[in-house]
């Protein structure tokens, strides 16, 4: 009985949402990158996407829903060329910074462009791979080598940016609603420091940042304007982002929700399974706990060219062995992950297709195991090391201790091997030292498969000397070419059913086990109205968010 | 060691015949204090579940690593069934919320490991205590300098931080407990050393140090035979609050994810784990802490009896004007 | 023993201000109890003075606590009626109790350092007392008393010196701001336990002196509590000897010590070692034979220690010359504080001379030679407490590494029985021996490596006068049998006198006098050799009130030294 | 004036000592993370950087350099400052200059000044928690030895001391704030923007931090006090009928304080970089905090400029507590 879907969309989202009010965040990790050009995920998460608006951004509505990416700065998904190799964009009219200067194309370009700094480093690599000489250019500044301007972005006028790709990509509408796409006024840039208060073109604007990020004090922006900007709702008149604080306490603080923490929210700290546990039939509690799913998926990952994982029989058979409740009651429980037998995240958007190859049940299938073990040379059991990380969480120790456990039952002996979260990340991002076998995870840049499944299983993006995401080291010239095929396509939902397939496929060769998709479950203070929980972050979406 | 070293006496062997006299008073001072004798059974009691483990394990029927998935709820977080944490016939303290480890086992196991650590890096505390300490007392002013400076800052030093640092230079298959040891022992020694630097300094300054030197005994000669059964006393006193130290240190290493590997089991790491739960599942706290609490109320209790049956001062009570009167005796 | 009253011309009027009757002290220890005290009666009236002497463990400090009723709440176990002031110690309530201590009797405790509060200047101590008898007293009173008594018992500069700590004054200074504390409370008895045992004898004689003049004045009662006789002589009129707890004699104190009555009288006074005689003809002789042959053993020449540096620098020794022969025996006095102990030091060479050479048989001294062997002041801390004495005497042996484990333990037996002890106590250790018979063991194991020169220091300064004895006569036969070379440190110039061939007086750092003993004793040349020598007490009561007449109208240098 | 001179050569001597360790501690520690596993630039960059990218930010950070012209770079800062560019402009890091972190380009010395408050705030209130609570007890328990209240109290510090201060500071905060409600669940206040609400939100950690420390104190005091009661001065005392209490708390307590002062000061400067549990769990921006999370993400500069100020810290805690030692016992020379 897993938990229902993400719909549950409110907390105590009866009675009419007003405007007004001090929203207080809880979280346990500070704001410390608040710079356009550093921030990773589709923007920037949920307290930037209050200051930055980007060029496209995602559909605020919970559920599925809110997995498809609606226009923002720009007055729709963008155009793009016939073989989607050149993407168009014109702003909305009445664009304004928190000064009240308007809002150009120039401003976006800048924004993109600075994000190639070496002093601005962070971020994804798409626009790198993607944009014409993006794999050389080294931003604007004077530090950087060669061009200070990259010609592949063109602002014909002050509301059009068009975008000049090195090959086809559908996606590129889900690539604009990361916060490199957002504006950044040039004259204000003042590099490294820019994000002491970055200038807004959202619905709230900086008052105090204290302590790199711990603290973040932010009052409505009276230059926003709701009839450019149908996503954020904007409520609350001020907003109080405290960090540094303990998750434990976080959650204690939310459930007790006293004096200011009634109107709190929490934006990066789940319920752990002891607070499930304790909120178990509380109602009152429970009604205001938010329920959400996000594209991720943890796995265990093979490098078959570390021996015996060079046998696919050796590889069935661990997927056959391993018993996911027990990998489940390790993370939390069933209320904290589903079991998952695919690639692909449960989800329509990543173009889910169920399949379960090596069906393992709850507990394993032990004697399927063994004669997989048998067939692949080892009647009489093997002995195999797991890496792990030594970090509490969902690649740590008690993970793979569970793993240990459900695989001994087929007669394989796991040795455990963790390593600090540095190393053990230096070391499966390494090509030419992953292990053989070791815990690892996955989440979606945006709810589609080719950010899913490309760095994963893309011959291509192998990377030597750097951070190595195709642990299998997987380059097959089928699959290279159907992954070309399918980012090429700008229809979306026919992309989306080719990922499915192409997962599936992928998926007979046992090149991972699939684990689990975590399910996140997070408290809200007793006050807080209109919770939306979409299925593209899986938490509550801050923008959305009022306070009685 | 030090463990064994706090119990000898207990143990009954006959004392040899030197310095074992002067250990047969305290043990005989000690036995008269009903506290300290049942501080002493406390942690004999731990010592012995400890090194019985498996006996143990084998007379309850469970082990400490056998998941029983059947046995916590995975819907609500993974809480044990049932009432108490899940006690019952075949689980005798109930079982680890998300795993449903056997508790019992998994707490006389922990002991193992928890007690091995502490008195492994108190040994190393002490040794490298002492002999830092000698040094800089016995040495000349400059070794002495050198050496208190480098005390003062080893004393207050963010240790966690260090031991961070130390833990993830080392590689992984190096032994986790043998880790901890080096760790703690090689960053905790700062107390140590001062108290034997201070001691020493007295000692040196005693006449019958200047006699053995003019007896022909060498340096060596003279801190082995004058001044080590000398600094025994407070050494060990001093030990009696560093292994609990030293227990607690375990639980916090392991809080920050440096601690053993599992599956083994610790306190100190089923402490860290814990700490969430004491709602949810009180027993899961309950257990680790409150065993915790007992051997450094026991150590405490035992390092306090010994401190005083050491002192001389205390034997000679009946001392004129040195204890406050009431009316009639 | 028939217990016999002191003759006092007052005793049949008034109510006495100490009566003790039938006093019995018991200490449990474990299985047996030690008696302490055992059925000891004696009174005392206002004014009157009363010297208990006896040797060391014969209770008297017990009985001087039990006046104060200190015993309480130790577990000690009295019988017997003590009444001070008309209070009965035993049972008055603990209010009451507070109000005898300090108010009608105080106590003046032994060692000055310690009796003090380290941390408290000695003002505010000394006041801090007076209001707890006087409470209606202001602060500001309470420390112009404190000053004012401070004033009386002669500490110059009394109102800057009240703000001092203990560490800053010296031993005499400590003492009398003891006394000054007991009469800031202006008690009816004063009850002085060894007052004087640390200091030196041109301080003790002062005490003494001081408290004589209190007497005098004040007219309070006074109980001297003393292990030797001739500061009991010059300061009391009555005197009780004590024996394993129990009174062997009484009576007034010229009569007791001219007339002893019992033989353990007899005994401890024939044990006082005299200033005035010369020594032993027999020991003397075999010593002279081989010092005149003039073979020198050790020399040092011009040595010179300081300590500390720059600022705080002291300098201990300042430049010394002197000689051992073959076979002498060299005495060294000096009052504390003159540089005994760090020349006799670094006679061994346990210390390095800042200056100078110290010179053995011709050869200059890098290090500790075996053939050079000490005996140390105090019994206590020369002695590991933790190892057996056997272990200590075999220790020497076992570094020079020359002989077996069997060889090595008999020769430590032989030493130990060389030295009047039972070889079958090699395994005790030292706490269960008595001070002389520690000193015994610091003197086997000074002989272990068969030296040719053994330097004393204050080889009995801590032990009773029949102790004393016993020891300086096993030195005497020890240095006649084996030919040994004697450097005898002590401030006692009696002991001195009796056991040396030649005497070095030291002051200061240096030596203002030396010669053969009995020259320097009895025709004194420095000034300061001759203010020593009349400091010390004498046996006959007359005698020494004559000497304090003599001291109070010429003693400029003492007062000097006292500073 | 000769007391003076004397404490102004031993601070001197004391201070050239202490710079010397502290230049040892910086190298060792450089070594010592030179070896940590994780590449700051990796770190710095973010998980997708491309090798290219990571060179360029190495180059960016001066990582590309030698171990030991990064180590003088560090030392040229340190005397003499440095400039540093934030890619439009260039500043100035003046000296002593710690350098820029490498994960988000702010000066280290501007992460200590921000982290050093909450620091001290708790150090400071945590110490008077412990002497209080510690000192307190412990003379509580020397005036009634052997009674059933020392027990009590015995037991009772102990319960402190045996909890690791995580589960003791959860369950404080889970009594008070969230059973009880006495008090709103804490959140760092500035003692500069406003003292009350400071003292409130800080209480609880006090509290925490000073029960966890306090039993040692506890002992320690009890220890001494017994100690200074067996001396003899407290028999002359005794002697002249001064009562029993005063006699702890005028005399046994004045012997039993420099011991406490000492180690109060070796534990303020432990607590200025240990109590990173404490910090985190009451969300207090401190140092402790800063140093766990700059060793984790291999934030050298950060790393060895905290451990340095901490450091100086503990030394100059060490100097105080020697003199107030002097000063409390006059007997002891400073050496
Ligand atoms: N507190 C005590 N506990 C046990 N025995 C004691 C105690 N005090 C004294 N005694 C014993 O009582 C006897 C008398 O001791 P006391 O101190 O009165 O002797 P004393 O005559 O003052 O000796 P000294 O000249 O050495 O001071 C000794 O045998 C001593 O060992
Ligand atoms: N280790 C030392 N450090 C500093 N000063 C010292 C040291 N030893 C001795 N002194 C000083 O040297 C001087 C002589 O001391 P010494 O101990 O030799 O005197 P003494 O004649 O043996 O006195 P006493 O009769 O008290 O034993 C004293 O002023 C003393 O304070
Ligand atoms: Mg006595
Ligand atoms: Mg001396």
């Amino acid at each position: 009985s897993g938990p229902q879907d993400g719909g549950a969309s409110s907390g105590g989202g009866d009675g009419k949402a007003a405007k007004g009010g001090k929203l207080t965040v809880l979280n346990s990790e500070a704001q410390s990158d608040f710079d356009p050009a550093r921030l990773y995920t589709s923007g920037g998460g949920n307290i930037p996407s209050l200051v930055f608006r980007t060029l496209t951004t995602r559909n605020r509505a919970a559920g599925a829903a809110g997995t498809k990416v609606v226009p923002d700065l720009a007055t729709g998904l963008g155009t793009p060329s016939k073989n989607a190799t050149v993407w168009t964009y014109t702003l909305k009219k009445g664009l304004k910074f928190e000064d009240g200067s308007a809002i150009t194309s120039a401003d976006i370009k800048y924004g993109v462009e600075r994000s190639f700094a070496a002093e601005l480093s962070g971020g994804a690599p798409y626009l790198r791979d993607w944009l014409i000489g993006g794999d050389t250019y080294q931003g604007p500044y004077k530090s950087g080598k060669g061009k200070k301007t990259l010609d592949s972005i063109e602002t014909p006028d002050d509301r059009t940016i068009v975008f000049k790709l090195k090959k086809p990509v559908g996606d590129f509408p889900y690539l604009a609603t990361q916060t490199q796409f957002a504006p950044v006024p040039r004259d204000k840039d003042t590099g490294t420091t820019y994000e002491k208060h970055p200038i807004s073109s959202g619905p709230y604007e900086v008052v105090k940042n204290t302590n790199d990020g711990e603290r973040l004090q932010l009052k409505r922006n009276t230059h926003w304007s709701q009839k450019v900007d149908d996503q954020r709702k904007a409520y609350p008149d001020t907003i109080d982002v405290r960090s540094g604080l303990d998750p434990a306490v976080i959650n204690q603080r939310l459930s007790t929700s006293s004096g200011d923490d009634t109107a709190a929210i929490t934006t990066d700290t789940n319920l752990g399974p002891a607070e499930l546990a304790q909120i178990g039939q509380d109602k009152a509690l429970k009604s205001r706990v938010g329920i959400g799913h996000f594209g991720y998926t943890d796995y265990l990952a093979f490098n078959p060219k570390v021996k015996p994982f060079d046998r696919p029989g050796v590889r069935r058979a661990i997927s056959y062995a391993i018993g996911r409740s027990s990998v489940i009651n390790a993370v939390g429980g069933s209320s904290l992950a589903e079991p998952a037998t695919t690639f692909l995240p449960n989800q329509k958007a990543f173009g889910y297709t169920p399949y379960d190859h090596f069906p393992a049940g709850g507990n394993g299938n032990p004697a399927k195991a063994k004669e997989e073990l048998r067939k692949a040379g080892y009647p009489d059991g093997l002995t195999v090391t797991l890496t792990h990380s030594t970090a509490e969480g969902e690649m740590g120790p008690k993970v793979a201790a569970a793993v240990q456990q459900s695989l001994a039952k087929a007669g394989i002996t796991v040795k455990l091997k963790g390593l600090e979260t540095n190393a053990y990340n230096e070391k499966r991002w390494d090509t030419d030292d992953t292990p053989g076998f070791f815990l690892s995870r996955w989440g979606a840049d945006w709810p589609a498969g080719y950010p899913f499944l490309a760095p994963i299983f893309d011959g291509r993006q192998i990377v030597k000397d750097g951070a190595n995401f195709n642990h299998a080291q997987l380059d097959d010239p089928a699959v290279n070419k159907e992954i070309d095929e399918i980012s090429g396509l700008t229809d979306l939902d026919a992309a989306a059913e080719r990922w499915g397939a192409l997962d599936k496929k992928i998926g007979e060769r046992a090149l991972t086990v699939p684990l689990f998709h975590p399910v996140y479950q997070r408290l809200v203070g007793k006050n807080i109205q209109h919770v939306v929980i979409s299925d593209w972050t899986g938490v509550l979406d801050i923008s959305q968010v009022a306070v009685k | 060691m030090a463990v064994q070293d706090v119990l000898a006496p207990g143990a009954g062997d006959p004392p040899a015949p030197g310095p074992a006299a002067g250990a047969r008073g305290v043990w005989r001072r000690l036995r008269t204090r009903p506290s300290a004798v049942v501080a002493g059974a406390v942690l004999a009691a731990l010592l012995l579940a400890a090194l019985a483990a498996p006996l143990l394990t084998a007379v309850s029927g469970q082990d400490p690593y056998t998941y029983h998935d059947e046995l916590v709820n995975s819907a609500s977080g993974g809480a044990p069934h049932g009432a108490f944490g899940g006690i019952s016939g075949t689980h005798w303290l109930g079982v680890e919320p998300g795993t449903g480890r056997d508790l019992f086992a998994r707490l006389v196991y922990g002991a193992r490991v928890s007690l091995l650590v502490a008195a492994g890096a108190l040994l190393l505390q002490v040794l490298i205590g002492v002999s830092v300490g000698l040094a800089a007392a016995l040495g000349n002013r400059w070794a002495d300098q050198v050496l208190s400076r480098i005390t003062d800052v080893m004393v207050a030093l963010p240790m966690l931080v260090l031991a961070i640092a130390l833990t993830t230079v080392v590689p992984e298959d190096f032994p986790r407990p043998l880790l901890l040891i080096l760790v703690m022992g090689a960053l905790n020694w700062g107390g140590t050393s001062r108290l034997v630097r201070a001691q020493t300094l007295t000692l040196r300054r005693l006449d019958f140090v200047a006699a053995a030197r003019l007896g022909g005994s060498g340096p060596l000669r003279v801190v082995r035979r004058e001044m080590l059964p000398s600094l025994a006393a407070p050494v060990i006193t001093h030990a009696a609050i560093l292994l609990p130290s030293n227990i607690v240190l375990e639980a916090s290493l392991s809080f920050l994810g440096i601690g053993v590997k599992p599956p083994t089991p610790a306190w100190g790491q089923m402490l860290s784990t814990a700490t969430t739960w004491f709602r949810a599942d009180p027993m899961y706290v309950l257990l680790p802490s409150g065993l915790l609490f007992v051997t450094v109320l026991a150590f405490t209790v035992l390092g306090d009896a010994v401190r005083t049956a050491l002192d001389p001062r205390e034997a000679s009570r009946l001392r004129v004007g040195t204890r406050k009167e009431k009316t009639r005796d | 023993m028939t217990p016999h009253q002191p003759t006092d011309p007052a005793a049949g009027t008034a109510e006495p201000l100490v009566e003790v009757r039938g006093l019995t002290v018991d200490f449990p220890m474990g299985e047996e109890t030690v008696r302490a005290v055992d059925d000891l009666s004696f009174r005392l009236t206002a004014g009157q003075a009363l010297g208990i002497v006896g040797e060391s463990g014969s209770g008297k400090s017990t009985v001087a606590a039990a006046l104060l009723g200190l015993h309480r709440g130790t577990g000690a176990h009295l019988t017997g009626t003590v009444r001070v002031g008309g209070i009965d110690v035993a049972t008055a309530p603990v209010r009451e109790l507070r109000r005898l201590r300090g108010g009608i009797a105080a106590m003046v405790f032994q060692d000055p350092l310690s009796s003090l509060d380290p941390y408290l200047p000695i003002g505010d101590q000394i006041a801090e007392v007076h209001r707890i008898h006087t409470p209606q007293v202001s602060r500001r009173d309470a420390r112009q008393r404190a000053i004012t008594v401070l004033d009386r018992v002669g500490i110059p500069d009394a109102a800057r010196r009240s703000r001092s700590r203990p560490h800053e004054f010296s031993g005499g200074m400590r003492q009398r701001a003891l006394i000054a504390m007991a009469l800031a409370c202006a008690p009816r008895v004063l009850v002085a336990d060894e007052p004087t045992t640390a200091l030196d004898v041109t301080v003790q004689a002062q005490i003494l002196d001081l408290l004589h003049d209190l007497r005098a004045e004040t007219g309070m009662g006074l109980v001297l509590v003393s292990h030797d006789l001739g500061v009991v002589a010059s300061s009391v009129e009555d005197m009780l000897v004590m024996r394993g707890g129990r009174a062997v004699e009484r009576g007034p104190v010229g009569t007791v010590l001219k007339f002893p009555r019992q033989p353990y009288t007899r005994e401890l006074l024939a044990a006082v070692p005299r200033v005035e005689a010369r020594r032993a003809p027999m020991a003397a002789a075999s010593a002279l034979s081989s010092a005149s042959t003039g073979d020198v053993l050790l020399e040092a020449a011009e040595v010179r220690r300081e300590f500390g540096r720059r600022k705080d620098r002291t300098v201990a020794v300042d430049g010394v010359s002197l000689t051992v022969a073959r076979g002498e025996t060299l005495g060294i006095v000096g009052e504390s504080g003159s540089g005994k102990t760090t020349l006799g030091r670094m006679l061994v060479r346990l210390l390095e001379p800042s200056g100078g050479s110290v010179r053995y048989r011709g050869h200059e001294l890098t290090g500790v030679h075996s053939d050079l062997q000490m005996v140390f002041q105090d019994p206590v801390s020369s002695l590991n407490p933790r190892r057996g004495i056997g272990e200590s005497v075999a220790d020497p042996l076992r570094a020079a590494g020359n002989l077996t484990d069997m060889e090595i333990t008999r020769r430590a037996r032989e030493l130990l029985e060389r030295v009047g002890l039972d070889p079958r106590w090699y395994h005790r250790y030292p706490h269960e021996f008595s001070g002389g018979q520690r000193q015994r063991v610091g003197i086997a194991r000074a002989l272990a490596p068969g030296p040719k020169l053994i330097v004393c220091d204050e080889p009995v300064s801590a032990l009773d006068v029949s102790t004393q004895a016993q020891v300086l006569s096993l030195l005497a036969e020890l240095q006649r049998d084996l030919g040994l070379a004697l450097v005898l440190i002590a401030h006692d110039l009696a002991v001195v006198r009796q056991a040396s061939d030649r005497v070095a007086v030291m002051r200061q750092g240096t030596v203002v006098e030396e010669g053969p003993a009995d020259t320097v004793y009895d025709a004194p040349d420095n000034p300061y050799t001759k203010a020593l020598l009349a400091a010390v007490p004498v046996l006959d009561p007359a005698e020494a009130a004559l000497r304090r007449e003599a001291r109070r109208n010429g003693g400029g240098l003492l007062r000097a030294s006292a500073g | 004036m000769t007391e003076r001179f004397t404490g102004l050569r031993f601070a001197a001597k004391r201070l050239v000592g202490a710079v010397t360790v502290l230049l040892v501690l910086s190298v060792v520690l450089y070594a010592l993370f030179y070896l940590v596993p994780g590449d700051p630039a990796q770190l710095a960059c973010g998980e997708r950087c491309n090798p290219a990218q990571v060179a360029q930010v190495r180059g960016q950070l001066g990582l590309d350099e030698p171990a030991y012209a990064q180590y003088l770079h560090f030392l040229q800062g340190v005397f003499a400052g440095r400039d540093y560019s934030t890619g439009t402009s260039l500043q100035h890091c003046a000296a002593p200059c710690l350098g820029l972190s490498h994960q988000n380009d702010q000066q280290v010395t501007a992460l200590i000044v921000a982290g050093l408050p909450a620091t001290t705030s708790l150090a400071i209130g945590a110490l008077v928690v412990w002497l209080a609570l510690g000192v307190g007890t412990g003379l509580l328990s020397a005036l009634r030895r052997g009674g059933v209240t020392e027990r009590v109290l015995t037991v009772l510090t102990l319960a402190g001391t045996g909890t690791p201060v995580f589960i003791l500071g959860l369950l404080l905060l889970m009594a008070v704030c969230a059973y009880l409600r006495w008090l709103p669940f804490p959140s760092y206040v500035p003692l500069s923007q406003d003292p009350e609400q400071w003292a409130w939100n800080m209480l609880l950690p006090w509290l925490t931090l000073g029960l966890f420390e306090s039993a040692k104190y506890a002992r320690l005091t009890r220890s001494a006090t017994l100690e200074v009661l067996a001396e003899d001065h407290i028999r002359t005392f005794r002697a002249y009928g001064v009562s029993e209490r005063a006699l702890v708390t005028r005399h046994a307590l004045r012997g039993a304080l420099p011991p406490v002062i000492a180690l109060s000061a070796l534990d303020l400067g432990q607590v200025m970089g240990g109590a990173m549990l404490t910090e985190q769990l009451f969300g207090l921006p401190g140092l402790g905090r800063l140093l766990v999370d700059s060793v984790r993400s291999v934030d050298l500069p950060v790393v060895v400029g905290v451990v340095l100020v901490i450091g100086t810290a503990v030394v100059i805690a060490n100097a105080v507590a020697d003199v107030l030692y002097a000063l409390a016992d006059r007997r002891v020379v400073l050496s």
